[in-house]
């Protein structure tokens, strides 16, 4: 039985929103059972956004949980947030480039990805999502990398078509530097 | 004696007394935290901030009570007019004022506004127009412009199926419980400056008693503008401004 | 000219660039680096002194992120004047 | 003090003058009208505030700006009046001010008619705005009730804080009965601490009808849950007749009739002619419907062989009365809509019917009080609601 | 067809205009405000008509018009914009024109907050507006499940000439899930006989929300009555889970949770961990909140050991829920207020403390389906009701 | 062949064939019968009583869905210019009016006139101003007189504390929306055969698609004004017309 | 135990309202328990009023009733709706100036009062009320003339207390028409 | 002057008094008796045949209770015209 959840949280702006829901649609597109859930603070612009996402090949209660069993988190907050929640054996996958302090838990998985380095690196620094997004899926091997770059195809919005292979390309990376890193870690 | 002072410093410009200094949640370049500051300094140099109260509407300023270090109560959406009625008859003494957007002011409430208007409430309200609705996600408002694309007008204001822009200032001096009304923008320091001194004369015609009195100021909603918010303070000049004319509309001397 | 000194809060700031656009000197910047909240904040550079504490840049600062001082040149005779 | 012979609207008025209000919004609307003209001319002359509102809508937010002002204010209305004021009773109730208003109930659905009616029961005790929570609702049935439950109320919302209506129908509204009206109170000098009085000397206060987090929003309505939960234990009031006498000639009830207001007073008749005919049974009025008498009727359910249930209304009150009984004993209902006041002939009927269907003694016309013979459990369905016309 | 990522406001919208939704007036509301979004871009391209009213009041007496003219047609709000329908909504149940609203509940009372609640259960289920009258409720769980009863409440809105409501919460408003979408509909090409489309050709039509004379509009209710009565008959719907299994390994339930919408598909999770765990539990979701399950849940009674109730309010549903249990077996109370959204692993809690307070059998990890114990009859006072932060 | 007829008679004045002839509810000499008249009048004239829509108002004229013989709606108070945007957005081919009194439309009808007008919906409205609330006894309305007692304002309306009157004409021709907006009054025969020309202009623009059009007729209240209805007549003349100047406030050409 | 209830019925303007508050205030002023109720119909002058008053010496239940035991009735229009409603053994008092056709019921007691010719001879045509009132209290003796008498002292409108004498002389030629017809009935 | 008649519907009636203020020729008067809702109501008199079929007591009447009627002098040519 697949049964996945996993909250991408990070500032408005850094891509919480597209990374999250691309894979969303990837599972859909999988045959997959799939609920994607945002929540905003009250700030209208800025402030921090996070997103569920389920995972299941039976029909998903709830779309929200107490305490996730994945997050990827994009911005130092959102590791600061999320950290104590984390359902022991669950994985925290941080944004090492913007995270001022390691995370503490023993019993969880923590992995850091210095994902807007990478970005900036690759020329994008927006698409620090995509380089999370592509450690998400090699780490926990919920969706192959294809799977995710198909749809990217499929809902990249059409004014942002000339990017499709610079997003692969981010994808593509994030699950590289996730292969080393948990060799690493 | 003569005395050679040592070299000193004197303040040109600090947050103002009647403001919390809570930091806001509006987005980064948002008028609303002009207009709040304006607002605030106009309290402190009438200095009535202990008698002042706000009443704040439902949009992005809902927060304002927060950042008023002032009395103040949250009106339900387009309201805040029949809740300072009901704040200002019951103590005359006090100085009380709305804080409104445009959808709020002029489309929701603008029944309890013009009624406010009508009955001369010795009420004051900053009317803040920035064309579109700002908490909701930019759709649009009664005093949206024509052909502007919003949220809810994606292909443009369309005047022949969505009406053309509602002037509040022209219409609200047509009653002749309107005392004061005036337009200004906040689009660069000069109409800084400008708004500033009418929010002093609207508080000053409240303090008079000579009845209600209006300042509506054209600010810029960058967010859901999609602009930067430099491009936005220029688009309040290029493209509101001759729309919503600025200038004193209604100042009706005896109460 | 009157010389000034402008202060940056820059936890308030949130890099709107307003300031920057009105400062007749040229006097503001933006930063390299975020702040808690993720904005690159106004930053007041003023190494030849440009900066007359004309608090353009306060008047249009959406977050009373900025506060101006200005330089008090000493006059003979205030103390005098004061005492009166 | 001498009686003077009032219409319930005026008497009303003229009781909330007494007890201490301080401004008065409302708009005009039949069967309430009276109300808002007798204020219309007292509250000037005592250097009060009156105002007409330009609708029900501004109505009930200028009670709300006065109510955070911390001063005694009030409005009425009736039923579709009452409608629109459900967005701002809702703010009213987040914001913990004191307000009191009086509906003034008339013939639904929609315009419906002028005629008496009680079918905003549901709009007002089961809270029509949006979100959890619950005014308190003072239901007269006479005249004089109408004054003294008009007192209490400021009373009671002052005390929690909270909404209090008065609710009654045109019957009610338009009758005129002798009244004896209390003194006039004197006005409250000094606001409550967390008034919106302007922030002179004091730290600022604020009124805020929201809380964007929501574990704070819990906790606001964790506190209005607390405060309905208190006025439910310490405020139920109800009045009842024939019922568990222990003097005299009138047997304790075995059928209870339960109905509030107008239907209430009617049904007294009713039950009078029914123990005439010597039938045991009794009326249960309830004076609070919010809190509502439930544990006395389920007191009442241990002993009754059944209920019926009186409005004027399709059943909405009956609802409570269910959840009270528990399924103890049949309530059966009886109810008028459209402005139709029930006549004491077809309540009598009603009882007669209940008394069969529930297998009354043999012997009913019993002299002196007795035990009741334990009840069985009725089946379910016997626990029939409807509209009848007879 | 295949399926879609949607969010649940946009698959409304568009599920509204596959049935053939003809008008569109509306106001904007988080956390609604897609629908009215998705809306103002699909309908004109369609040349069908969309409109951003200047206020939900305007809105609904908007539709209150198009439905007259005999047009399918819609609205859709958050509360506070409900609350501010009440008026025109007790006016469209006067007049029997069909109309379908939409309300994506948030957070309350008063301004609240944008995080997603249940607390307009009693506004839509009991009608908050003044007078007898009753919608029809329809309350999905899943993205897929707002699409079909979007459809549906177009089709039994123009049956039985009735408002017909989506209740649902933000969760669901904001949620994507994927979803299959129905085929577009044809428009109806004639209006109906009673519609107001000019007197061409035939005798005047009229809509009158009112009857001046009490017996008029008695007759006006009772038709009314009718309708909710056979509505009541037909259109009862609702999903269980884990309740009374005849195959496989789960056994049939002793336990019941009821819970509808958001809370119901996260209850699931929460049964489906108490199965795990050993504990005899199903799931009743009624997706008709109006006309309510109560038959099939006094059924359910008559061999359930207890029932958890879970709602996003402080107990609203619940009182329905007890109505229908008619005292037969405990029922308690789990619900979280203030956009709170309850967790499976609270409700999951909530299960095992019904359990134990029911007696669970003392081998309870039965085999396969077994016939239940006889029920007690529960002492009254364990029908507890609660609001716990747990 | 030249035929001299029998004498004979020709019919100069009958009761229109858009009323039904059902008798009216309404007070000796109260105005709304010739204002329905004239509206009925101007029906037959134009030849649109098979596609003429009334939305009917809440006040004294809520029957009047009965003494027209076209299809009819009753609205809430306040809301039929709502409920007539409604009607008329799914059938642009009908010929949609709301008649309604001035507690309605001024008062709590403010906000749904001000924004059909501004929307341009293209809708006529007959607004009948009689100074009160007629169905509800008399109180004071938005249209009331300065000093006028009402049941409501028992000591006169002081403009102060109760306003000054709402101009609906002056106000609503404001808006760019509104396409042809007149004042016309009752009092006598000549007025009442401006009144209804300009009842016919006023459904000419709406079936020439040219936008939103209202007159607005002064009329009198004998019961609650307490008056003869010929003297009335005459209060309307020498109180009413001096505050609410008859004429055509906004006749735009263009649609 | 007395317990009496009579319904008022004419057109607006007949003097329905004034003429039952009388007998209500009356019957306060007398010590005795009373409701009085109006009800009209949709017109907003003229159509018919009426008015229910019920004495008692109890509390009063019911303010309305379906049969009433007494009507006085100003007009024909009241005389056909009450007729067939009055309870068996009642009253029909009825103003038979304005009566087209005599009252058909055997089981109730129907009384002819020309009360507008009486009125219109003491030159107060509107005084009417006071007529049948008078023959009211004559017939039925629920309260003494005096006693109506007393509360019209009180009650009589300020502008109207010139005509106090008037009144008193009408509701006093009520009374003996009533006295002298009953007997002859 | 051409000659009027005019119908008055005493039923609809309500005695209002409109339409004799404005009648030019006093041609219309107040009934003695009542109509069955009891309103005295107006009544015609036209002895001298003073009425003109002006239509002002219409055009006031509010309750449409009036219908006016005018001689129509035979005019020769008239059939002609019309069987054109
Ligand atoms: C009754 C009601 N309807 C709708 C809303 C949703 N709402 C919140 S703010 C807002 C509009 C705000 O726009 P504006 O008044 O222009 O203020 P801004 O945010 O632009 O400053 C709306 C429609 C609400 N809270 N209450
Ligand atoms: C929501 C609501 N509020 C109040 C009323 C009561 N009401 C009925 S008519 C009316 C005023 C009518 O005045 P106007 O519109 O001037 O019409 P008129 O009777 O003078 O022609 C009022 C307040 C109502 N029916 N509904
Ligand atoms: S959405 Fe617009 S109005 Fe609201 S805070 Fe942001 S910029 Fe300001
Ligand atoms: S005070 Fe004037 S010169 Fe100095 S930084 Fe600000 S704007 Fe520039
Ligand atoms: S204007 Fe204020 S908030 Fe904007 S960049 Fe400058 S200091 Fe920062
Ligand atoms: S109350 Fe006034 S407006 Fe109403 S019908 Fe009578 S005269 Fe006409
Ligand atoms: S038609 Fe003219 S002249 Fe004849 S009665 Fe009427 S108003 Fe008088
Ligand atoms: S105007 Fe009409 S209603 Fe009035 S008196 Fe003349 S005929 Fe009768
Ligand atoms: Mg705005
Ligand atoms: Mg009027």
């Amino acid at each position: 039985m697949t049964h996945y959840d996993v909250v991408f949280s990070g500032f408005g702006g850094q891509g919480v929103l597209f990374g999250s829901q691309l894979l969303a649609y990837a599972a859909m597109e999988a045959g997959l059972q799939v609920t994607w859930i945002p929540s905003y603070g009250p700030e209208m612009r800025g402030g921090t956004a996070n997103c569920t996402v389920v995972i299941s090949d039976e029909e998903i209660g709830a779309p929200l949980m107490r305490r996730p069993s994945a997050v990827v988190a994009l911005n130092y907050p959102s590791v600061q947030k999320y950290e104590p929640l984390i359902a022991p054996g669950g994985l925290l996958l941080y944004n090492a480039s913007l995270t001022l302090r390691q995370p503490e838990r023993t019993d969880i998985r923590c992995v850091p990805i210095p994902a807007s380095d990478t970005a900036a690196e690759l020329g994008t620094p927006k698409l620090l999502n995509m380089v999370m997004l592509g450690a998400l899926l090699q780490i926990t091997g919920v969706l192959p990398v294809e799977a995710v770059e198909q749809s990217l195809e499929a809902h990249l919005p059409a004014h942002r078509r000339d990017m499709l292979e610079t997003n692969k390309l981010a994808l593509r990376r994030g699950a590289e530097l996730a292969q080393t890193l948990s060799v690493m870690a | 004696m003569i005395a050679v002072e040592p070299f000193t410093e004197q303040v040109v410009f600090q947050r103002p007394r009647a403001m919390t200094g809570a930091p806001t949640t509006y987005c980064p370049g948002c008028m609303h935290g002009v207009a709040h500051r304006l607002v605030a300094e106009a309290i402190d140099e009438l200095g009535i901030r202990e008698r002042a109260i706000l009443v704040a509407p439902v949009g992005c300023s809902v927060f304002a009570y927060n950042y008023f270090d002032i009395d103040s109560v949250v009106a339900a959406h387009g309201r805040a007019p029949a809740m300072a009625t009901g704040l200002k008859r019951v103590q005359p003494d006090k100085i009380v004022f709305t804080y409104q957007g445009d959808g709020d002011l002029a489309s929701i409430g603008i029944a309890e506004i013009l009624h406010a208007a009508g009955r001369g409430e010795n009420l004051t309200v900053i009317f803040v127009n920035n064309a579109v609705y700002g908490m909701t996600g930019g759709q649009m408002a009664p005093t949206t412009l024509p052909g502007m694309k919003t949220t809810s007008s994606p292909l443009g204001r369309d005047t022949r199926t969505m009406g053309h822009p509602i002037k509040m200032c022209e219409l609200l001096s047509q009653l002749d419980g309107a005392a004061f009304i005036a337009r200004r923008s906040l689009h660069s320091p000069a109409e800084i400056r400008k708004a500033k001194k009418a929010i002093v004369q609207a508080f000053k015609t409240q303090i008079e008693g000579r009845g209600f009195s209006m300042v509506e100021l054209l600010a810029s909603c960058p967010t859901n503008w999609d602009m930067k918010p430099v491009d936005a303070l220029k688009w309040i000049e290029t493209h509101m401004v001759p729309i919503y004319p600025l200038g004193d509309y209604k100042t009706r001397v005896e109460s | 000219m009157a010389k000034g000194h402008v202060v940056v809060d820059s936890e308030r700031c949130k890099g709107c660039e307003l300031c920057i656009g009105v400062c007749p000197k040229g006097s503001i910047h933006m930063s390299e680096g975020f702040n808690a909240k993720g904005y690159r904040t106004a930053v007041w550079v003023n190494p030849d002194g440009a900066c007359t504490g004309c608090a353009l840049c306060a008047l249009v600062c959406p977050d009373t992120a900025i506060a101006v001082y200005r330089e008090v040149v000493p006059r003979v005779g205030a103390a005098n004047a004061a005492s009166n | 003090m001498a009686k003077q012979l009032m219409k319930g609207n005026e008497a009303i008025a003229e009781a909330a003058i007494r007890a201490g209000v301080e401004a008065y919004f409302g708009y005009p609307i039949t069967p309430q009208t009276e109300l808002l003209e007798y204020m219309s001319k007292r509250m000037p002359e005592l250097g009060r505030v009156f105002l007409q509102a330009e609708s029900e809508v501004a109505a009930i937010n200028m009670v709300y700006g006065a109510a955070c002002a911390g001063r005694r204010v009030m409005t009425s209305s009736s039923s579709p009046g009452i409608s629109l004021m459900q967005e701002g009773l809702s703010y009213i109730a987040a914001s913990h001010v004191p307000v009191v208003i009086v509906d003034v109930m008339r013939g639904g659905p929609g315009l419906g008619n002028i005629a008496p009616s009680q079918s905003d029961y549901f709009q007002m005790v089961k809270m029509a705005g949006h979100g959890d929570y619950k005014p308190i609702v003072l239901a007269p049935a006479t005249v004089q009730e109408a004054v003294d439950l008009t007192a209490l109320a400021f009373d009671l919302a002052e005390r929690y804080r909270t909404i209090a209506t008065v609710l009654l129908d045109g019957v009610l509204g338009q009758m005129m009965e002798p009244v004896e009206l209390p003194a006039m109170r004197a006005l409250p000098t000094t606001p409550p601490a967390w008034a919106i009085t302007g922030a002179a000397g004091r730290a600022k206060n604020s009124v805020v009808p929201f809380r964007m987090q929501a574990d704070d929003l819990e906790a606001l309505n964790l506190e209005l849950q607390r405060k309905i939960a208190e006025i439910a234990r310490r405020e139920v009031r109800f009045k009842e007749y024939l019922i568990d006498t222990t003097s005299g000639s009138t047997d304790k009830a075995e059928l209870i009739v339960v109905a509030f207001g107008t239907a209430g007073r009617v049904a007294l008749s009713a039950v009078k002619a029914a123990r005439q005919k010597g039938i045991c049974v009794g009326l249960h009025r309830p004076i609070t419907l919010s809190p509502f008498p439930d544990e006395r009727l389920s007191q009442l359910a241990d002993e009754a062989r059944g209920f019926l249930v009186v409005e004027m209304n399709a059943g909405q009150m009956l609802q409570d009365v269910k959840l009270s009984v528990g399924g103890q004993a049949p309530v059966r209902f009886y109810g008028r809509t459209g402005g139709q006041v029930p006549m004491p002939d077809d309540i009598a009927l009603e009882i007669e019917k209940l008394d069969e269907m529930t297998g009354h003694p043999l012997d009913h016309k019993i002299e002196g009080p007795v035990a009741l013979r334990p009840v069985d459990r009725p089946a379910r369905r016997q626990e029939t609601s409807r509209t009848s016309r007879n």
